[in-house]
């Protein structure tokens, strides 16, 4: 019983570490740190940096120009990642088109696509949700009816993140209608945003933000050769995502970083106010919420132990969604009760309260969608009873 | 034992209750709080003129002789349309100062119009380094000769860029953080060497940074005693933080009836998701929220009315289940509401917001359950 | 809108004052104060000084005996008795077969019963829960069958609290099995202990007192004239009693009595200790148990201006019912912790521990069952939100 | 990275195991509980012939050279039995102290049968006015000629009744609460002036309040350097800390699985209670209380294990997780079983009662908490 690394791994540890503390760009970090949204050209400058490095397709096969990194290594890259606290990448190309089709798609649309996924040439959102459908996706209405060598696809999907900046939309679309499963008759389409009859329009989120949008499609026409896969098997690959995007949504070292950071800031005085830290009731919480923390780092590290180890990973992920989205709103909630007063200027000027003070409270709001998305922690609850309680 | 409202009681709220129906529907409100000032003039007007600027105030003042109870009806109502107009920071606050501290001459420059509507005025309670501490005030106000030089800062100081009059705590003596040596100051908005630094809060509100660089006021602007400041202003917190827990507790009902509403249509898996067992649960702990919130309210109301001993308590009280039962019940609201209750568009993320400004205003949960955990009883 | 009581009420409140002064026997009062259960013939002895003082029917219409008390003179009267930490009444006679039997009995019953109820001489249990069946009561198995001019019973009830020392049990029984609904063809029988054919069995409960029964009928005879009103309607009359079971079991003026002490000891010293309201934390929790029991004070109070101004009650029994029974747990909560390692020793010597602590956990155990019993507090919730929200 | 157990771990779980399934169910459990002396002594002997006793020590001193590891993989097994038998009190406690601070004449005479389970012994830590603070000493011991005469009251003395050895902390220096001044004795229970009043306590074991009224004691009674047995008390405190949350976490673990099982097959309204949502994702609470549980007390034995710096950060952790989510695992364990959860006769309410204890033993929530505040990491 031991956490300890192997030397080979330690090295890696190191490369790592050295990686981030040299081509990290202040630039890029300092906007990070200053808690607002990064602007497009840092995030995808950045993602230029690790695709220079070979670190763009974590999860990947080398074959494909991937890592091929071991569990251990990928979680050792994690947690430098964290503690760096650099840019969280934009996942819908690297992390969930890009698996999709090197694993389902044809060799062609391997050539035409990932190349220029894995250089971060272009942007991918994500077409899941349907207004009304909610954490219930199987409901899905939009539909492709098969018209020559096109798909005609018309419907609307929405909560589609940063889907303002993108060039591809992947898509759970309903091609039959007459199945004995509301799973069955879905496929995975790839649709270019550029096509005709597609329209993005914005959603502001109650922080104010754009950061997801409605994308209709009104009669859109999309190549046969865009389909992945089998016709009507696209739950499947789907689902294959969605897995992925819950354990990814246990953010276990970004809250290690924002607690320790919380730590700092509390020894020492804002705005000439004593420090945080002789508030014996405000630092009990933030212990409580260290506890958690460890928990779960801990529990990721059994899963890391078992998945390296052989067994295949289970639904640890609905797990690992749950406590992770707990304690980042834990988190938020803390930073805002810290900046008190100050947490209530919105978008003031930055001379207002200190650091990101101004900016606590609007984390909090719009993190509030972290138990909501990916599947709600209601319904992870639900897929925990089944699968594991088996209730 | 009579919990009801009696009769100038129910007037006021059914008035409040046409006023927000009829004219002040959530668009109506979006849009003056997105305007210049933050909000309507023309309401502004209105309030006036149907006498709600003159509740709590004396009579021979111009006033409607209310009280707390009569305070927290028309809150509680004004709660439901998330009112963006002035009236705590003209009423409660620079009111609750004025009533109690300005002499005749004081009352008819600055009372007066502001009941009419005429003249908007704040109180400057907060300083950056203060967090809840009223007695935290490091603003100077020094002799100078028969004048006043004022120096420092205030921080968060609500409806600030639109007031005429700022009232300022000062310390004139003692030490930071003693009671004794805060005087309180009437200054006009445009002295020299007053700058106010404005801004949006985000519950749609407004607030403002201001400083004082030796700004001169006439012996005259002091209201009340020179260095006898602090009860006035303690008194004045206290009814503040009543008049916005009632309206905590007004915006309470309203997230708990839009979220069983919406539970009752919104469906997932063929059935309306209020069908699903867990979501009811929690609904029911909102309504239990909601209960238990009205009853403190109601308690402290009838205590800070009669000046009874428990005033203070109850004060804390309510204010502490308002922060913390209020903060779950709006995260239920939002999550059960689910991905519309995290958009812009929905009033229900508007109202989440301002419970959760309330819950900061004022002193937070842990400020008031240590004040209750070292109470005597 | 004030709390103030009339110049009547007042006097009424000085009346009640006095008596609990003067005419509570002080080896009752440190008999209760000990923790312990009070054994069965103070118990009688003190509903005996009630009765005598003309005070044992609270809820009785004067006709019977009883007080004829407004709802604010039972408010009152509640008010004084849990500052004077007196004895609870045994509710079975009193509180609920008394009632059942004047509302809905024959007059032969009246004559018979209630007589005997109100001076304490008989001693009630309820036979209304069975095995198996918990919160789901309708789902009851107890047979009587009608032979001649007598019910012939059959079955176990169970959970029956005091059954002991009871003379009377009043059951729900199912008479007529072929019916609509589960909750029509049940009656209301009043069963003499003494019956051939009755079975008392202990229950010891987790903390190890004997406070319930399991209660077997064999071939028990109950003669017809001890059925309370119409055959199979016995499930309306059993109603009325939950729902004043529940609302009973809010407790209040317990338990701010309860807060009251434990405040008291927290600034001793206790066992040469610091006095705990030295701990910012354990006066915190107690703080936050305080407030909610002053919001459900001012809730009951809401209920009784309604009730007194011509409302009837609602829903609000579960209510009180839930909030009631979760504070009085979390002070159960607070006198154990506050106990620390003192709470351990198992009805020790009692040189060991100050005062009640070797019995703090044990209540703790012991009223596990508050959530439990009376319809559980899930029931309840579920109750509110059918009637309430009407979900 | 490896959490999985090391051979002999796993011989160990797996025969422990072994015992608890074939020797030692519940009824015989009971049964051992509210015999005289509280446990049964051929068990003491099976677990001292199993190595079971051995496993912390020193192979010179007759151990199997075990670690914290060991010990936790022990706890968590002999948890699943709600074991009586006194591990704790000779093993871990007074085990500890002598494993540290005996020489080799004293092992011989106190180690060596204890491992051999011909001795009992125990370590007195606590005493009434200390709550949970291991330095509030106030039992003294003073010099009289070669000897020391202890004075003094210990409280809650675990398996007091039944030790051969009771080993007691006295001050022999410094003031009420000093680290330093702090020195262990070796105390026969037979002694003149020991007084031992013995109970039952609620979780089925056993305590003692031990009065030491001049007591006196020869100089090899000495533990370890006079005034200077601190350190070997919190270390051993903190082990016992360790063993207890391993326990624990195995009753949790045992007390939700029963529940989920009993939510299976207890029928209500026609349906099984597992079916209800409410009730379902309370479980899930529990499942999640468990795992994390487990996990942190993974961290803490390694960190223990390695003196890592994080060890007191580690049993703090661990003790308030026990501390606070067991208890809450532990009522919904009793309220989803409903009637039968709250009756003597069902095992699940004893697990909840050991877990309740153990909640409280060596620092509660609250203490433990308090630690982590003000850690620096």
């Amino acid at each position: 019983m031991h956490v300890t690394f192997s030397e080979a791994d330690l090295a890696f540890q190191e490369e790592v570490r050295t990686f981030f503390r040299d081509e990290y760009p202040d630039e890029i970090r300092e906007a990070v740190s200053s808690g607002e949204e990064l602007p497009r050209e840092m995030q995808i400058r950045w993602q230029k940096i690790l695709f220079e490095k070979g670190w763009a397709g974590i999860n990947w096969p080398t074959e494909h120009g991937g890592t091929g990194w071991t569990p251990v290594q990928k979680y050792i890259y994690a947690r430098e990642e964290g503690n760096a606290n650099a840019p969280v990448i934009v996942p819908f190309g690297l992390n969930m088109v890009g698996p999709v089709i090197y694993t389902f798609g044809s060799e062609a649309q391997k050539n035409r696509f990932l190349p220029d996924i894995l250089a971060s040439n272009t942007w991918w959102c994500q077409g899941y949700s349907e207004p009304g459908a909610g954490s219930d996706l199987a409901s899905l209405k939009t539909k492709g009816d098969l018209v020559g060598d096109h798909w005609v696809v018309n419907g609307t999907k929405t909560w589609t993140t940063l889907g303002q900046f993108a060039d591809w939309i992947f898509c759970l679309v309903r091609t039959t209608s007459d199945v004995a499963r509301r799973q069955e008759g879905i496929s995975f389409l790839l649709i270019d945003m550029k096509s005709p009859g597609v329209t993005v329009k914005p959603i502001i989120l109650l922080d104010g933000t754009h950061e997801v949008n409605e994308i209709h499609f009104d009669n859109v026409e999309v190549p046969v050769e865009n389909l992945v896969g089998e016709e009507g098997k696209g739950w499947t690959y789907g689902k294959v995502l969605l897995q992925h995007e819950r354990t990814n949504s246990a953010n276990t070292f970004r809250s290690e970083y924002r607690l320790r950071k919380l730590r700092e800031q509390a020894a020492t005085s804002v705005r000439g106010a004593p420090p945080l830290a002789d508030d014996k009731n405000f630092m009990r919480r933030l212990a409580a919420v260290e506890v958690e923390l460890k928990g779960l780092e801990y529990t990721e590290l059994r899963t890391l132990a078992a998945v390296s180890s052989g067994k295949a990973p289970g639904p640890e992920s609905s797990f690992l969604k749950i406590k992770g989205t707990e304690i980042q709103q834990a988190i938020d909630t803390l930073y805002m009760d810290a900046a008190g007063y100050y947490a209530l200027p919105y978008r003031a000027d930055p001379s207002v309260g200190e650091g990101t003070e101004t900016l606590t409270a609007l984390r909090y709001f719009n993190f509030r969608k972290a138990t909501i998305y990916a599947g709600s922690n209601e319904i992870q609850k639900n897929i925990i009873a089944k699968h594991v309680l088996g209730l | 034992m009579d919990f009801s409202l009696n009769e100038i009681q129910a007037m006021l709220a059914d008035s409040v209750d046409k006023f927000i129906q009829n004219e002040y529907d959530f668009d109506t409100r979006q849009a003056y709080a997105e305007s210049d000032t933050g909000f309507s003039a023309d309401v502004w007007s209105t309030f006036a003129e149907l006498g709600w600027t003159a509740v709590p105030f004396a009579e021979d003042d111009g006033g409607l002789d209310g009280g707390p109870a009569d305070i927290m009806v028309l809150m509680q109502q004004l709660a439901r349309g998330l009112v963006v107009e002035p009236y705590l920071a003209n009423v409660i606050l620079a009111g609750g100062i004025l009533r109690r501290a300005a002499n005749a001459e004081q009352k008819e420059r600055w009372l007066q119009p502001m009941i009419a509507g005429e003249l908007h005025a704040t109180l400057a309670f907060n300083e950056p380094q203060a967090r809840y501490r009223l007695t935290s005030v490091a603003t100077t106000a020094t002799r100078d000769g028969d004048d006043w030089i004022l120096n420092g800062c205030k921080g968060v100081v609500l409806n600030g860029g639109t007031a005429d009059l700022l009232i300022i705590p000062a310390r004139t003596s003692g030490n930071a953080d003693d009671e004794r040596g805060i005087t309180l100051f009437g200054v006009a908005a445009d002295s020299d060497g007053l700058t106010c630094n404005a801004y949006a809060t985000y519950d749609g509100q407004r607030a403002a940074e201001v400083i004082l660089d030796g700004v001169c006021v006439e012996d005259r602007a002091v209201l009340g005693e020179v260095d006898d400041g602090f009860a006035d202003l303690d008194a004045t917190i206290d009814e503040a933080t009543l008049a916005v827990c009632a309206e905590a507790v007004g915006i309470m009902q309203v997230l708990k009836d839009k979220t069983v509403e919406y539970s009752k249509d919104r469906s997932q898996f063929g059935v309306p998701i209020g069908s699903f067992q867990e979501l009811q649960h929690r609904m029911v702990d909102m309504l239990m929220a909601c209960e238990q919130a009205q009853s403190l309210l109601l308690w402290a109301v009838m205590a800070n009315a009669s000046g009874s001993e428990e005033s203070k308590r109850a004060v804390s009280s309510i204010k502490y289940l308002v922060s913390t039962a209020g903060r779950s019940l709006g995260e239920d609201a939002i999550q059960i509401h689910g991905g519309m209750g995290v958009t812009w568009e929905l009033d229900v993320a508007h109202y989440f917001k301002r419970l959760t400004a309330i819950g900061t205003m004022f002193g937070d949960a842990d400020w008031h359950l240590d004040k209750l955990a070292s109470a005597s009883h």
